[in-house]
């Protein structure tokens, strides 16, 4: 039983964390985030450099990590910086190609920062459901096109390639849903880029007969296993940022007085902020047992997912309302961090499933889970 | 017990709805019901409209151009308002510095500037807080010194709403720092067109510019700007705060809020059905539904039981915290129900000018930054931290 | 718009509470709970004679009164004196009788006080569900027996006459639920009394072929206004004892002291007991919400009697556990009234329908409401 | 980061469940899972064979009679106790008094002390509340004035558990009044048996006779059962109060408690199916489930960093806290999933010559009371408002 990091990934989360803190503060983090890019080539070629896309990957996939505390160490950090760089689709779409495999070159060229990729599964109305979409993917001769519309795809105007999910069937009845390669310069190709309220820059993607390279025929259980990663990646995000969001309302708590003495005196919010602190601690025993359960049959696994995603949504959405609410008007305002961090932390729960999808999928999944 | 509405006061809603239905611009309602940011312009326009009709100003008293409006008929106004999503207006000028100036200030005070209200010649602006005064108001420390016959202001004050519309502002200044913190407080009407006055926006976390910030540097405030007894503000602005935490419960915007989210989770699908009718979200969405049935109930309870007198302490000091809480469930509800929909943020879409196709449903843009926005609820006009020390001081009696 | 009772309403009103409270004190209250009889006769004959029976009933069914109101301060007034008297079941059995009609001679002696009459529709496996139940009846030369077994039926021992719901039908699809009245000492009949946690007896009621009188052949309608204000009365009763436990809680924070002060003069007990304070008063308005909407159509009636048990349950759970958990170990003893007050609101929460079963009760007569 | 068991700790479970499956009684597990009360000899006949196993004190020094576990170790009996229903065994000696001699007791209380506590000649009741000494311990009044060789106790405890069966007490005492509250105050080992020692039961809401009022009148205690310090006694009860909390925090039962429920919800039925598959009713399961996976968790990091110490204080507040709040949910759970026949309360039924038929279904009668009686979690062992001050102190250091 033993809850500290090796000492290789500890090392590599603190190069990560001085790298950010030197490099990425607040403030390059807003320029980066409201520039037309939304997102900093410099950086990605530095944190390329550093190991840390990387560490997102097995070596066998071209990576120097990919165990899932790898993901967790480097989330954990991204959410303390509130990066928007794109590393989640990059872990998503990363790790739909290198389960799908036969695509190392391409992966390599993602890993050294080269190419960026992004993951395009989710649609107007598929809410949360990778099975409820209607893009289509077409055959002929041996060539792939796939046709339809990807919503709110992260960092889609700054990808070179994009993973998309399409049925490739058109038989009622069969309901097989593959996954496409598909590049965002290709014919056929309409990219829509606009702003993030929680940062950064997302994209609405048409497609009409693109070209596609096919992944996978039947991509369903790597869907399952790539968004596993992805939501385990969401979940330590918001760990990091809690531990922001707790540190600054503690902070604030002890320097800011009114009625003659620091607010932090007063016993209704220090109860409140107990509450706070403790499910904090609940939420990242979610995300460890989120990691831990990678080693554990598909069921297991995924009823931890969905526990963890679960309890970050609840239990973000708690710290992100308390500490605005601690702080007061000053804590409504653009100009405090914090404002920025309680966003990035609302919206997570906007991504990958929210709280409700994941109960209701925790519920299901008991049926099939053992006694 | 009765609390069902009269056939006068169903004919009193017929003429409401047919006001509404002649006055109201439907590309204005389409923006409250959307949940869209309306110019100076549209809540200017749709202030002259109302106070055509002798309507803005519903908790004045008849003489100073009040409607003279029973109980039932402000409610019933208030739904039926909400029912056509017409604008809220939360004028300073009608919401709180009349009441005050009617009860407070001098023949002539009121004579000036009661009809510049409700005629909309002067946008007055708020100037409570301080950085150092919010939820500890008495606290505060703008000076104002009396130099003949004119008063000197230095000092700073914040979160006033829509200040940069507003050309004039009431302030609770220090006249004193001898007394203890209450006392030594006045009440101060301020040209903001005086020189010395600086207005500096405090943009918010949705990216809105809808508080300011408001700096006074040696700024001369004319002696019969006072309102009441130097000394006494402490008293006025407690009598006003009555007023702002009624309207702060905001029962008509939260039935609107509550119909636009029934529209959203009606459309929106989920497990090829409407999300109204999935038995998780549709739970969330009854209990808030029961919620404000209640706190509508409440709410005529506290108003009968107050009768003609402003609200007792407690009582409004209940409606604002749960009140407040229903519309932030609402909106946290819909931001909800929007899913990935929720995260994109074209902040010039906000604007009139915007001629693009929206990204998502049309109703998508603005939910998410109205949801953060409606933070603010539970911390301005007295935080529901603050309300709960009135109700404690009230209940208790310790 | 008057939110205060009409003059006779409120003289009733206190001539209830005076008599409670001069001759129905806690230790009375105990002694009745704890008997053989779990009622008291004589409180029963002097509260008949006093009209608080006939407060239940409209005249044209020989009561006094029988509107919303009048039920709902006779047992907000119980509700404050923890009655155990066999009130409920008076109101519930009596106006199904009431409404089936024809029974005028037999509803004169449950309004005199000489007739006890009981409500048994609940069974073993029906769970509030009026049209879940087994109990079948059969006819046989224009006879009805009835056979089956009902649960948990509220001072059934002391029953005279009991109200009974079964089938009527016996081919498949025929769903009619009929009322049939059954008297007590009939043969076929066995009862099973018992103590209940919160006070008074009950019994479940097993009937075997026992002889019947037919109310109402297809009698869901009937169950239903019944049961609507069989809610409206627990509802009251819940408000009466919120009121009480408010009381005892604000009086005991005034002078318990601990670490050299009232506790109620620590900001975190402050701050829950003024949401305790504003949430039963939400709770009062539901309660009025349900009243007033006997003058509506069957579903704005029903949505608001499902809304008010919702918040009666919702909010009377809060109210017992923060009163219990402020109070202290003293809370939980038998020796304080405040205990037994709670008991009863929690057990309120599992008669006639839970907050569960009213919440999506609630949802589903949405469809029907008018916009 | 290494959170699963090894091969070694697997063995060691297989000889756990072993040992239950051959010792624990089925007529015991039956009432445990049941919820249903255990007589003062099936507590101890338990007691017995935990000890004869050498498993009776799982955080004792193996010296001193504890087994020598390891973290997974514990982890895994504590989860095999649960599964497999065996009595939680809350012995004030083990768990409270044993830690606090091993570290503060002289080598004679040890060797005399220790073993009586393991073989069970000793009895252990807890004196520490007093009427006006609740969560205010500090406050407490009872007084013990040395005489000779003697202490003389004069006054009264509280909410002393089982004391009923108990021949010895373990109290803090007020050995001195001149210092601060927290000074002079001792603890001191108590023989029940002793003149002018009175013992009167305290009937709680559910009617179950649990806990005590202990009445010292002219008391004479040997002064060689003083532990430690005279007047050091607040800093062993702080020691062995960070031991209650650990236990208080009950993942066991709740495991335990969450199979009941579980078996519960599968029984009953809502709308044609099984309770446990109701949306609602599933979706409360649903939250507990995962607060309790989580909470499993954080008890094992909290353990793991603690490492051979005693627990630190601020997070063992937080086990407490929300470990009692989960083991309420699930009580709260299993009565409403019971419908009407939450209501019958047949208060013999738990005692063991009752042998009348179950009202209602078998799990019926022991849940509601048990629900009631679990509202102590929060209460005792310092209420959940002063594990919030505890824990404000660490984090807040205000």
């Amino acid at each position: 039983m033993d809850f500290s990091h090796p000492h290789h990934r500890q090392l590599m989360a603190d190069n990560l964390g001085r790298y950010l803190s030197q490099h990425y503060p607040i403030e390059e983090r807003h320029r980066i985030s409201q520039s037309v890019a939304g997102r900093s080539p410099q950086h990605w070629a530095a944190l390329a450099e550093m190991g840390m896309i990387g560490a997102l990957f097995a070596e066998r996939d071209g990576g120097f990590g990919g165990d899932a505390f790898d993901i967790a160490v480097v989330f954990e950090q991204l959410g303390r910086a509130l990066v928007v760089e794109p590393f989640l689709g990059t872990l998503l779409a990363g790790t739909a190609v290198a389960l799908a495999g036969g695509h190392d070159e391409r992966l390599g060229e993602v890993i050294a920062g080269n190419t960026i990729i992004s993951f395009a599964a989710d649609e107007s109305m598929s809410r949360f459901d990778h099975a409820a979409i209607s893009t289509q993917a077409n055959s002929r001769d041996g060539a792939w096109t796939v046709t339809g519309a990807k919503a709110v795809v992260s960092h889609l105007e700054a990808s070179d390639l994009i993973v998309v999910s399409a049925r490739t069937c058109v038989s009622p009845g069969d309901e097989r849903i593959g996954l496409f390669l598909v590049a965002s310069d290709a014919v056929g190709v309409t990219i829509r880029g606009y702003p993030l309220i929680d940062g950064g820059r997302a994209g609405e993607l048409t497609l009409n007969d693109a070209p596609a390279i096919a992944l996978a025929n039947d991509g369903l259980a790597i869907l399952e296993l790539a968004t596993a990663r992805g939501i385990l990646a969401l979940c330590w995000e918001a760990i990091g940022i809690m531990d922001r969001l707790k540190h600054d309302t503690l902070e604030y708590l002890r320097t800011r007085r009114q009625f003659g003495a620091p607010i932090g005196k007063f016993q209704a919010l220090q109860h409140r902020m107990a509450t706070v602190s403790l499910e904090i601690e609940q939420a990242r025993s979610s995300a460890i047992n989120a990691a831990v359960a990678f080693g554990d049959d598909r069921v297991c696994r995924e009823r931890a997912i969905s526990a963890a995603k679960f309890t970050i949504g609840r239990i973000g959405t708690l710290v992100a309302e308390e500490a605005i609410q601690m702080h007061g008007g000053i804590g409504m305002t653009w100009e405090l961090p914090l404002s920025h961090y309680a966003k990035r932390l609302i919206m997570i729960g906007h991504q990958l499933g929210d709280e409700d999808h994941h109960l209701e999928r925790f519920m299901k999944l008991r049926a099939a889970a053992p006694a | 017990m009765d609390t069902k509405f009269s056939a006068l006061d169903e004919e009193f809603r017929v003429e409401v709805k047919e006001f509404l239905q002649r006055n109201l611009p439907p590309r204005i309602a389409d923006k409250v019901r959307n949940w869209k940011r309306l110019s100076k312009q549209e809540m200017e326009g749709w202030h002259a409209t109302l106070n055509e009709r002798g309507w803005l100003a519903p908790h004045w008293p008849v003489e100073h151009g009040g409607p003279g409006w029973s109980i039932s008929q402000s409610a019933i106004f208030d739904e039926e308002v909400s029912l056509a999503h017409a604008p809220r207006l939360r004028s300073m000028g009608v919401a709180m510095l009349g009441p005050v100036l009617i009860k407070f200030g001098t023949e002539a005070q009121k004579r000036h500037w009661l009809p510049r209200i409700l005629d909309g010649s002067d946008w007055w602006g708020q100037g409570f807080s301080e950085p150092g005064a919010g939820s500890d108001l008495a606290a505060l420390k703008c000076a104002a010194v009396r130099d003949g016959d004119h008063y000197v202001v230095n000092g700073q004050k914040t979160w006033a709403t829509l200040a940069q519309h507003a050309n004039m502002i009431f302030c609770l200044v220090r006249t004193s720092t001898r007394a203890r913190k209450q006392e030594g407080i006045s009440f101060l009407l301020i040209d903001m067109k005086s020189k010395g006055v600086e207005v500096r926006p405090i943009p918010l976390l949705n990216g809105e510019h809808e508080v300011n910030e408001v700096f006074f540097t040696d700024v001369r405030v004319p002696v019969e700007n006072l309102v009441g007894e130097e000394g006494r503000g402490w008293t006025y602005a407690k009598y006003l705060l009555t007023f702002e935490r009624t309207g702060i419960a905001g029962l008509g915007e939260a039935a609107a809020a509550f119909n636009n989210l029934s529209h959203i989770a009606a459309t929106e699908m989920k497990g090829g059905r409407p999300l109204i009718d999935d038995p998780l979200f549709g739970a969330r969405m009854a209990r808030v539904e029961i919620d404000l049935a209640n706190m509508k109930t409440t709410n005529l309870r506290v108003l009968a039981a107050a009768g003609e007198g402003s609200m007792p302490v407690a009582e409004s000091s209940m409606l604002k915290i749960r009140g407040t809480e229903i519309r932030q469930e609402i909106t946290s509800l819909a931001r909800r129900a929007l899913g990935s929909y929720a995260r994109p943020f074209i902040n010039e879409a906000f604007g009139d000018d915007y001629s693009e196709a929206p990204v998502g449903p049309s109703y998508a843009a603005p939910v998410a930054p109205f949801y953060f926005n409606n933070r603010k609820l539970t911390i301005y006009g007295g935080s529901s931290e603050i309300q709960r020390e009135v109700i404690t001081k009230a209940i208790l009696g310790l």
